[in-house]
């Protein structure tokens, strides 16, 4: 049951985000969802009594048990006084806003979102498990994210939402670097675990997840995302970027604080970025002229005072720490629902143009000016206790211990009280915008006033109860808490005793005596009563001062540098020429592979199946090579692409040389029908006209030919000279192609049979190649004129056309012979279908291409679609009766005057693969010169 | 002889690497003409250039390696159907594009 | 149990669908209904697959669960014929494959031209997958060339398809560069047959654990040049140059699939080679993988932060998640393999849905530029909630899917110390963030600017809405998914699994 | 048996022959003289595939040789048209001034 | 395989006769002084130096019982049909080319054909 | 019909050719081949008569022709050999008297194998053949040769 209670603490509001009203009744049934807050309310309520006593609640279900995941969720008195604030604040925020945004259509939306940050601000302080609290931790900056840049048409409103988010999830990220170490460590992400096993843990770790709660807590340096957090609507800001969201970085801290208890580094982080933050967030806030942006930093100071606090790790401190946590959220929570309530009467946030509100809004007045106080830390408001034990934990620290706190010995060093005069210094800035921010708005009068006062007499028609009645409440609790210090000392008790291990020997009363702490809060009045007489003198330096200083000036460089960067580095290697990409690829590659075989060339040994070669070999060898850099030299187009030929042709020779007689037929079919393609289109290309490139890049290029050859061949060479293994391949192949395959010509065999897989791949490639050429040449823009010269006057020569007319049938009668007896002989499906697409070119060349449809009456296409389906239907013939793909069979047949015939399904095989081949040749040459 | 037609296929791969680098289309693609010429001797090298028959059985021992055979012959299908749709990409470069200077068809990279 | 020689379906099929729709290019319906009927049935038979091979315990019944089918292709036995190896690694990419396909599927039913159509769209789209597939489930390397082969001229002709000037122009660099790639790769196989006598990954390897370290020359060697060659398709440093400009180009369906699946295969090649066979000396080959991890990862990011286009930050971030797969290859324990199978799941349908956003935005807008467009947040909600679950699991906030592959990865780092990396993949994660936050600010929030068209956007979102269903669910339900990469990198780590299976042996 | 020792010193003509051919090609002048020469270098390959044959006493090169002389000579007229017409194919019927 | 000593001197002779031809073909392709002399030289010497080799290949093998000779005879068929279509084919190309005929030549009844009938 | 039944007999013993057999069985094969050529590839074929005629003439052409090929080849050679190339060469058009675009083209290559003449084009009126000589000092003889020789033979064949 207390579990079913912690879920649906985080489940109620996650729910809620989902419900969404009808278009008709949504502005009406909007404020419907702060039915959440409050229900959660009583269910905090409810649990007062388990934690009172001290006890925790804890329930776990498993997630992912193999990746250590478990979503457990644990209630002590520190998440319970979190769950209060996340609910209590809540409610009033959530009613605020409907009054806030009573006309404004986006009201529904707002909801949604802050019910499911408030899910995820649930989340962080129940978790127990750390993988469980990060994903609400990023949950939050997520919620927060679209919160900041609600009003998303608003270029800051985006910009404050995105460094907002940046920033922290640089926390999250270098938090989960954390847990991982501490997984790595222990073996477990469950905190209660951790906290059981008191095991240390290694300081790293614990600067990781400090790091990710100064980010959330707008610690210095990453403060600076809090302030353009004001972007979001007033509401937001107070709920989560005063009361709630900001502080779980201070949970985060408080949380672990039981574990780094002896780690004096951990202390001294905390305690010396706090300190730096409490008086550069004073400073800061001093200087604002807009209310938010002064309420902004006032709260980065405050948060910075809580996470010195937590440093410094006694017990006066860490009590302070958490009152000043429950007093911080009721007097800031009010102040910035004031400055809502104000913009939203008057127009303007800004100090110079607000003034003299008083006699408009009595009771604002007042509520403000309480809680402003309390912010002060003046008696006997609740701020003023908190005040009191923040000055008696630094005395502390400071001089009476001397450095006996380990990890704040620097900050006391030979006795000087440097924290403490930090500390009297934060205050008197703390209590000088307090007073500007009340007396600004309320009391003084505007020194620019707005041109059209639109304000004024105006606004206090239309400041509603509902606008103000939030803010009477929660400055009520901030004085509550001073004149009932037992209120607030029972709500944090049990809080405070998570964090320390023991109940508190203190006690909260107004009146401690006369102790040096009530002295420096004497101090503090004084000098903050001075500076704000004076204020005049130097805020003005101040505010131009800024201009010179500011870490958002360091953000928003540094984004910009970095975009700078990037664009420079893009600029300087992607080109956009492929060219330049060729030669990273290849110098990466010469780089990367030479040294590995200068290495291997070190202990080379000849292989003993090295051939001798012919003199004719060396011959056309050297020729094949001579014509290779004929196309390098060549400026002729034609004579460039007949090198090529001539280079395919030499290949064709050398593969008659090395007993290869299917590959010979191939290379030279191929290659004439290659000729043919390339001077189909040869016109449409320009003349190769020199058009050299400078020297140095030519040489360059130079450089990365021989390389990549050079390379090549010593590659090739390594493979010839180095330890190699003995190959049980070919010795198979022969011995099985006929006992087993059927097939004399083994290399048919292996196309067709051993790796009739590669084929069917093959043959798919191929006929792609139709399919894409025909998109290429059917879409799109059709051609220009042809280029290169026409010669008009010209006739067909009949010489040509009989001589084709003769053979046509004759070369068919020879593609299908080499066809048929494929399997025992040189031949085979690719070599006929090329031969007959060859035939049929000729047609066309002889004729022209309308010839074509009267010798086959037929698209290309479909005969390539035929041959695809044949073959793969082959194949898949087996895998219907149980056998692999591709298992063929063979029979033998007697028909009369035939004799005996030897049909295999390798055959049907073969003869799809003719069909696309001839399909694909014809279509590709047909749509080239149809164009 | 594998030695000297490695010689060959690194002159190959060199012009073919020079063609590639040039700025006219058609040369580009003609290198790669190369290259794919070059790669299938390699492949053919693979087995080792023995002297023997052709794998063939109704000649006589000793063969040559009949695999290397067989993946050149799918590779300069393979190749074939790569070339011939490069050229036609090429030659609709220059239709559509308007230019088939290699250095003129940079950009795109924003 | 699905029938083993089914798993020959995953190739097979497409092709023979492509020939059909090539048969029918004209005829509307019929392109269209075909499709998505073989898309959707691919899946559910590629999904019953990987069950079916996760049911499967090892035959001693404890050690390595899941089972691996080898299909003999032709009925010869490895090395002599080709064979199917369905892993659970190549099956998971199988279903991935097909996860991506029925939404680019369902995505281009809306959104292809008639006339892209007519000329072979889903044919050729057919096609790539075929080729994927193959390459993901075949045991040859040489047949691995021939599905490399069939899958980028596939790809030629869908990134050139429409003939556009900058398609064509994209699609020449695109051509060249992987024809080099190509050629190298046909290099590497001479090397490696000329020096190990075989083509067949499992023989390879028992060859190299069956020999003592007399190879290891060679094989260095020969891993450099498969890494070159694979890397190159993989686009990982420095070898990625090519890449965002011409995945930029084809229409958004097709960018999905290409910046989803197509670096992939690259990615699963290295992968499996660099599990299976080269392994010989990882203190120099898989040290030099982290680091280019390390490179790809910072650089690729780096690309995408200087873009100010949608698609065209999405196609340099590609190259950055590459580099997180590449790092998990790299550790090689079995907990980074786990994680780089877990990393690529959820990345690729996160990078396929926001590839598909991009289209619906470019369908809504007419453009994808950040400058152009803007207010997008309003337009369509639904949009705007799937962008956002997309784009904050890509950049790996809990509890999307995204969170829990780096969380793998870095994890395994982790645990052998190697925080330097883990320091880099966190940096990586957050420009990631912050680019995919630059989009949403560009897109989806500011003033609302660029002209509307009145297209209703709904049709288009149920492919989206499948993928981020898997993200989310993944996210839940992580556990499911680990358990799979578990499977499978146990399967991986240990190449005697693997080879024992394909060549028949017994330990 | 001469004849194997006579076939070696025929391919070496042979080889001889062709590389003075290929002194033409890379002459030129005209690319007519070229194509002219590249055919002649096709032959004379062809004559090459036979003598390797006898060489090799085997038949089966002899579907080589008449593939090879097919091919160079599609190629030759592929040439020529190419000179001819800028083009290999024509799209549709040249006019034609035939009698009857 | 033995080979009688009268086929092994024939076939030897057949061979050198054939690559005589060939060399004389080439000669021509190299000496003469433009294309169309030069063609005359390819067009017969070289065809006649293959169907030397032929006739030797066809002696050669049909005595080993490799072949009966048809298809080597199917080649020299061919080469008679192809050589004079292809050098005509050339011819025609490099006369529209504007390829001249060599100065010394005297008579172009061609040229005047083409005038009148242009 | 005839012509095809005509034709299909030229393929079938292509076929044989190609088998290196002449043998029933595979000129039975080879018809059928044939067949399917024809039946895949269906083409108009001009109708013929007097086939056997033609056949007969047809070979005493042949030897005619392989007689003159002879002599053509030592002519070339004794002029690619002679140290001087004396040699004055021109286009001269040969009025035709075939009409037959087949039979022009035995013609036109017949007169290309032999010497000193090469066939450029053939008019497309098929009125001229133009020849290219390689030295038009013997002209007159030449085409004496060509029209009583060769083009007789054709015109044999052609009626
Ligand atoms: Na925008
Ligand atoms: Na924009």
């Amino acid at each position: 049951m207390p579990g079913f209670l912690l879920i649906s603490l985080i489940l109620l509001p996650l729910l809620g985000s989902l419900v969404s009203w009808p278009e008709r009744w949504r502005q009406r049934l909007a404020p419907a969802y702060s039915l959440v807050p409050i229900l959660q309310l009583l269910i905090v309520i409810s649990l007062w009594a388990t934690v009172q006593a001290g006890e925790r609640i804890q329930c776990s279900w498993p997630w992912a048990p193999s990746l250590g995941l478990y979503v457990s969720l644990s209630l002590d008195g520190l998440s319970w006084l979190f769950t209060g604030l996340i609910s209590g604040v809540g409610v009033f925020v959530f009613l605020y806003a409907a009054f806030y945004m009573a006309d404004d259509p986006t009201l529904s939306r707002l909801y949604r979102f802050l019910l499911l940050f408030n899910a995820a601000m649930m989340g962080v302080v129940l978790a127990d498990n750390l993988i469980v609290l990060l994903v609400f931790w990023e949950l939050t900056s997520v919620s927060s994210f679209l919160l900041i840049g609600f009003r998303s048409h608003r270029a800051a409103a985006c910009e404050g939402a995105i460094k907002a988010f940046g920033l922290t999830a640089i926390g999250g990220l270098v938090m989960l670097f954390g847990i991982l170490a501490v997984y790595a460590e222990h073996g477990t992400f469950e905190l209660s675990a951790l906290l059981a096993n008191s095991t240390p843990i290694s300081t790293a770790a614990g600067l990781c997840f400090l790091v990710g709660a100064f980010t959330k807590s707008a610690q210095f340096p990453f403060h600076i995302w809090l302030p353009s957090a004001m972007e979001a609507p007033t509401p937001v800001s107070a709920y989560l970027h005063a009361a709630t969201m900001v502080k779980a970085g201070v949970y985060l801290i408080a949380r672990l604080t039981p574990l780094f208890a002896d780690d004096p580094t951990w202390s001294a982080t905390v305690t010396s970025v706090g300190t730096v933050t409490l008086v550069w967030g004073g400073v800061l806030a001093c200087k604002q002229v807009d209310l938010k942006a002064l309420l902004a930093n006032s709260t980065v100071s405050q948060l910075g005072l809580i996470v010195l606090l937590l440093g410094l790790q006694t017990e006066i401190a860490l009590f302070a720490a958490v009152l000043h946590i429950l007093n911080h959220a009721a007097f800031k929570g009010a102040l910035f629902l004031t400055a809502g309530t104000v913009e939203h009467e008057a127009g303007t946030r800004d100090l110079r143009q607000l003034g003299g509100l008083r006699p408009l809004m009595p009771t604002l007045t007042l509520a403000a000016t309480l809680a402003s106080l309390s912010m002060a830390g003046l008696p006997p408001l609740g701020g003023f206790l908190s005040k009191e034990l923040f000055y008696e934990g630094v005395l502390e620290a400071d001089l009476l211990l001397r450095g006996n706190v380990s990890g704040i010995s620097w900050l006391s060093e030979d006795g000087f009280p440097l924290l403490t005069i930090l500390a009297v210094t934060a205050s008197g800035l703390t209590f000088l915008y307090s007073f500007i921010f009340f007396h600004g708005t309320f009391f003084a009068s505007a020194s620019h006033p707005p041109e059209q006062p639109h304000s004024s007499s105006h606004a206090a028609h239309h400041a509603t109860l509902g606008l103000i009645a939030p803010i009477v409440a929660l400055s009520g609790l901030a004085v509550l808490f001073g004149l009932v210090p037992s209120l607030a000392e029972a709500l944090v008790t049990p809080a405070f005793r998570v964090i320390h291990g023991a109940p508190p020997q203190l006690h909260l009363a107004l009146w401690h005596g006369l102790t040096p702490a009530l002295g420096l809060s004497g101090l503090t009045i004084i000098l903050g009563s001075s500076a704000f007489l004076l204020r005049q003198r130097f805020l003005q330096a101040a505010r131009e001062y800024q201009a010179l200083y500011s870490f958002n000036r360091v953000y928003t460089d540094g984004l910009t540098g970095f975009t700078h960067l990037s664009h420079w580095m893009r600029a300087l290697y992607m080109t956009g020429s492929v060219t330049d990409y060729i030669r990273y690829l290849l110098v990466a590659l010469i780089a990367g592979l030479s040294l590995p075989l200068w290495y291997f060339f070190e202990e080379m040994t000849l292989r003993a199946d090295i051939v001798r070669p012919e003199y004719y070999e060396l011959g056309l060898a050297g020729l094949m090579a001579v014509a290779g850099i004929m196309c390098c030299r060549t400026r002729s187009r034609i004579v460039l692409v007949l090198s090529l030929g001539l280079v395919g042709s030499l290949m064709a020779i050398f593969f008659v040389f090395f007993s290869a007689p299917d590959l010979a037929l191939t290379q030279i079919l191929v290659e004439a029908v290659s000729l043919v393609l390339f001077l189909l289109v040869l016109r449409y290309f320009s003349v190769l006209r020199p058009r050299p490139y400078a020297p140095r890049t030519r040489l360059f290029n130079m450089g990365i030919s021989v390389g990549t050859g050079l390379l090549v061949s010593l590659l090739l060479f390594a493979a010839n000279v180095g330890p190699s293994s003995p190959s049980a391949i070919p010795s198979y192949y022969l011995a099985n192609s006929y006992l087993l395959a059927g097939g004399h010509n083994v290399v048919n065999v292996i196309l067709v049979d051993f790796r009739g897989f590669d084929t069917m791949g093959e043959i798919t490639v191929f006929s792609v190649a139709v399919f894409g050429v025909l998109a290429l040449v059917g879409l799109g823009v059709r051609g220009q004129q042809p280029l290169g010269a026409m010669f008009l006057f010209s006739f067909p020569s009949p010489i040509l056309q009989s001589f084709a007319r003769l053979t046509l049938h004759l070369m068919l009668v020879f593609a299908i012979y080499l066809l048929l007896r494929g399997h025992n002989a040189p031949g085979g499906g690719f070599i006929a279908g090329v031969l007959t697409a060859v035939a049929l070119t000729f047609q066309m060349m002889a004729f022209h291409t309308e010839a074509l449809l009267q010798e086959m009456p037929w698209k290309p296409l479909q005969v390539v679609v035929v041959g695809l389906l044949l073959a793969a239907g082959t194949g898949l013939g087996s895998v219907f009766i149980g056998y692999p793909f591709l298992t063929s069979a063979i029979g033998h047949y007697s028909f009369p005057l035939l004799g005996e015939v030897e049909l295999a399904t390798a055959m049907g095989f073969d003869i799809g693969v003719y069909l696309v081949v001839v399909g694909t040749s014809l279509g590709i040459i047909r749509a080239i010169a149809e164009d | 002889m594998e030695f000297v037609i490695i010689s060959v296929i690194g002159v190959l791969f060199g012009c073919g690497t020079y063609l590639i680098l040039q700025r006219h289309l058609l040369r580009v693609v003609v290198g790669l003409s190369l290259y794919s010429h070059a790669a299938n001797l390699a492949l053919m090298v693979s087995g080792g250039l023995k002297r023997g028959n052709p794998p063939l059985l109704t000649t006589d021992a000793p063969y040559v390696d009949p695999l290397p055979q067989a993946l050149v012959l799918t590779a300069i299908v393979i190749s074939f159907g790569m070339t011939a749709f490069a050229t036609v990409l090429a030659f609709r470069v220059r239709q559509v594009y308007g230019s088939d200077a290699v250095d003129e068809l940079a950009g795109g990279e924003e | 149990m699905m029938p083993p020689d089914l798993f020959v379906l995953f190739v097979i099929g497409p092709v023979v669908t492509a020939a059909l729709l090539a048969a029918f290019h004209k005829w509307d319906s019929f392109q269209r209904g075909v499709s998505l009927a073989v898309s959707l049935g691919l899946w559910g038979l590629s999904v019953v697959g990987l069950l079916s091979l996760l049911q499967e315990v090892s035959p001693d019944g404890g050690g390595i669960g899941g089972g691996i089918v080898v299909l003999r292709m032709g009925n010869w036995a490895a090395p002599y014929g080709i064979i199917l190896v369905a892993d659970v690694l190549s099956m998971t990419m199988v279903v991935l494959t097909m996860t991506v396909g029925v939404a680019v599927v369902v995505f281009s039913l809306r959104t292809v031209e008639q006339a892209h159509q007519e000329h072979f769209y889903y044919p050729l789209f057919f096609i790539l997958i075929m080729g994927v597939n193959g390459a993901f489930l075949t045991g040859d390397l040489f047949n691995l060339f021939v599905f490399f082969e069939i899958l980028l001229i596939a790809s030629f002709a869908l990134l050139a398809l429409g003939s556009q000037p900058g398609q064509l122009r994209e699609t020449v660099k695109y051509v060249v560069i992987n024809l080099i790639a190509s050629t190298f790769f046909l290099i590497s196989l001479s090397v490696l047959y000329r020096t190990m006598g075989t083509l067949n990954m499992a023989d390879l390897a028992h060859k190299i654990q069956t020999t003592s370290g007399e190879l290891d020359p060679t094989l260095t060697i020969l891993a450099l040049v498969f890494l070159f060659v694979f890397g190159t398709k993989a686009a990982i440093f420095p070898l990625y140059f090519w890449l965002p400009g011409p995945y930029f180009q084809p229409s958004a369906g097709l960018s999905a699939f290409f910046g989803g699946i197509l670096t992939k295969v690259g990615v699963y090649a290295i992968f499996r080679t660099f599990t299976l066979i080269f392994r010989h000396n990882p203190a120099l080959t898989h040290e030099l993988l982290l680091i280019l991890a390390a490179l790809t990862m910072l650089l690729g990011v780096f690309g995408a932060l200087s873009q100010m286009d949608m698609k065209r930050i999405l196609s340099y971030h590609i190259i950055s998640q590459i580099g997180y797969l590449i790092l998990g290859i790299g550790l090689l324990t079995p907990q980074a393999l786990a994680g780089a199978l877990f990393y690529m799941v959820p990345y690729v349908l996160a990078k396929s849905a926001l590839f598909l956003i991009a289209g619906v935005v470019q369908a809504a807008t007419g453009t994808t530029h950040l400058k152009a467009v803007g207010g997008l947040q309003f337009h369509s909600i639904p949009l705007s909630i799937l962008f956002l679950l997309a784009a904050l699991s890509l950049a790996g906030l809990p509890p999307l899917a995204g969170f829990f592959s780096k969380f793998i990865v870095l994890q395994a780092g982790v645990e052998i110390g190697r925080y330097g990396y883990v320091g880099i993949g966190l940096l990586g994660g957050l420009l990631t963030l912050a680019s995919m936050l630059k989009i949403w600010n560009g897109v989806f929030w500011g003033e609302e600017t660029g002209d509307r068209r009145p297209v209703s956007l709904w049709p288009l979102l149920p492919g989206i809405v499948l993928l981020v269903f898997f993200i989310v669910g993944i996210g839940l339900f992580p556990g499911i998914l680990y358990s799979v990469a578990q499977t499978a990198a146990a399967q991986v780590a240990d190449p005697r699994v693997y080879i024992a299976a394909v060549l028949g042996l017994k330990e | 048996m001469i004849t194997p020792f006579v076939s070696v010193i025929v391919l070496i003509g042979i080889t001889l022959s062709i590389l003075l051919s290929a002194y033409r090609v890379l002459r030129g002048p005209t690319i007519p003289d070229r194509v002219v020469a590249l055919d002649n270098i096709a032959i004379n390959l062809v004559a090459a595939i036979i003598v390797i044959s006898i060489r090799a006493q085997s038949a089966l090169y002899i579907d080589v040789a008449l593939v090879l002389a097919i091919l160079s000579f599609l190629g030759t007229v592929a040439a020529a048209k190419y000179l001819l017409r800028g083009t290999v194919i024509d799209a549709s019927p040249l006019h034609t001034r035939r009698p009857g | 395989m033995q080979v009688p000593y009268i086929l092994d001197v024939l076939v030897s002779a057949l061979l050198l006769l054939g690559l005589f031809f060939l060399l004389t073909g080439t000669f021509g392709l190299l000496r003469l002084r433009d294309v169309y002399a030069r063609m005359h030289a390819t067009s017969k010497s070289t065809t006649f130096g293959v169907v030397g080799v032929v006739l030797a290949a066809l002696l050669y093998l049909r005595y080993l019982g490799l072949s009966s000779g048809l298809k080597e005879s199917l080649i020299v068929l061919f080469l008679f049909l192809t050589a004079p279509v292809g050098a005509h084919m050339i011819a025609r190309a490099a006369y529209r080319a504007g390829v001249s005929l060599w100065q010394g030549g005297v008579v172009d009844d061609f040229k005047k054909w083409l005038e009148t009938n242009r | 019909m005839v012509t095809r039944f005509f034709f299909n007999i030229i393929l079938a013993f292509a076929w044989c050719l190609l088998q290196d057999e002449i043998s029933l069985r595979q000129m039975v094969i080879g018809s059928l081949v044939g067949l399917l050529a024809m039946l895949f590839f269906p083409r108009s074929f001009h109708q013929e008569r007097r086939y056997f005629r033609k056949a007969a003439l047809s070979v005493r052409l042949v030897f005619f022709f392989v007689k003159e090929l002879l002599i053509a080849n030592w002519t070339v050679v004794r002029q690619v050999l002679a140290l001087k190339l004396a040699i004055r060469p021109g286009i001269v058009a040969y009025p035709l008297s075939l009409q037959n675009d087949v039979l022009i083209t035995l013609l036109a290559n017949m007169i290309t194998l032999t010497p000193g003449t090469l066939s450029v084009e053939v008019s497309p009126d098929r009125q001229f053949l133009f020849i290219h000589f390689l030295d038009v000092a013997d002209v007159e003889e030449e085409i004496r040769i060509i029209k009583d020789g060769f083009e007789r033979h054709l015109l044999l064949i052609a009626q």
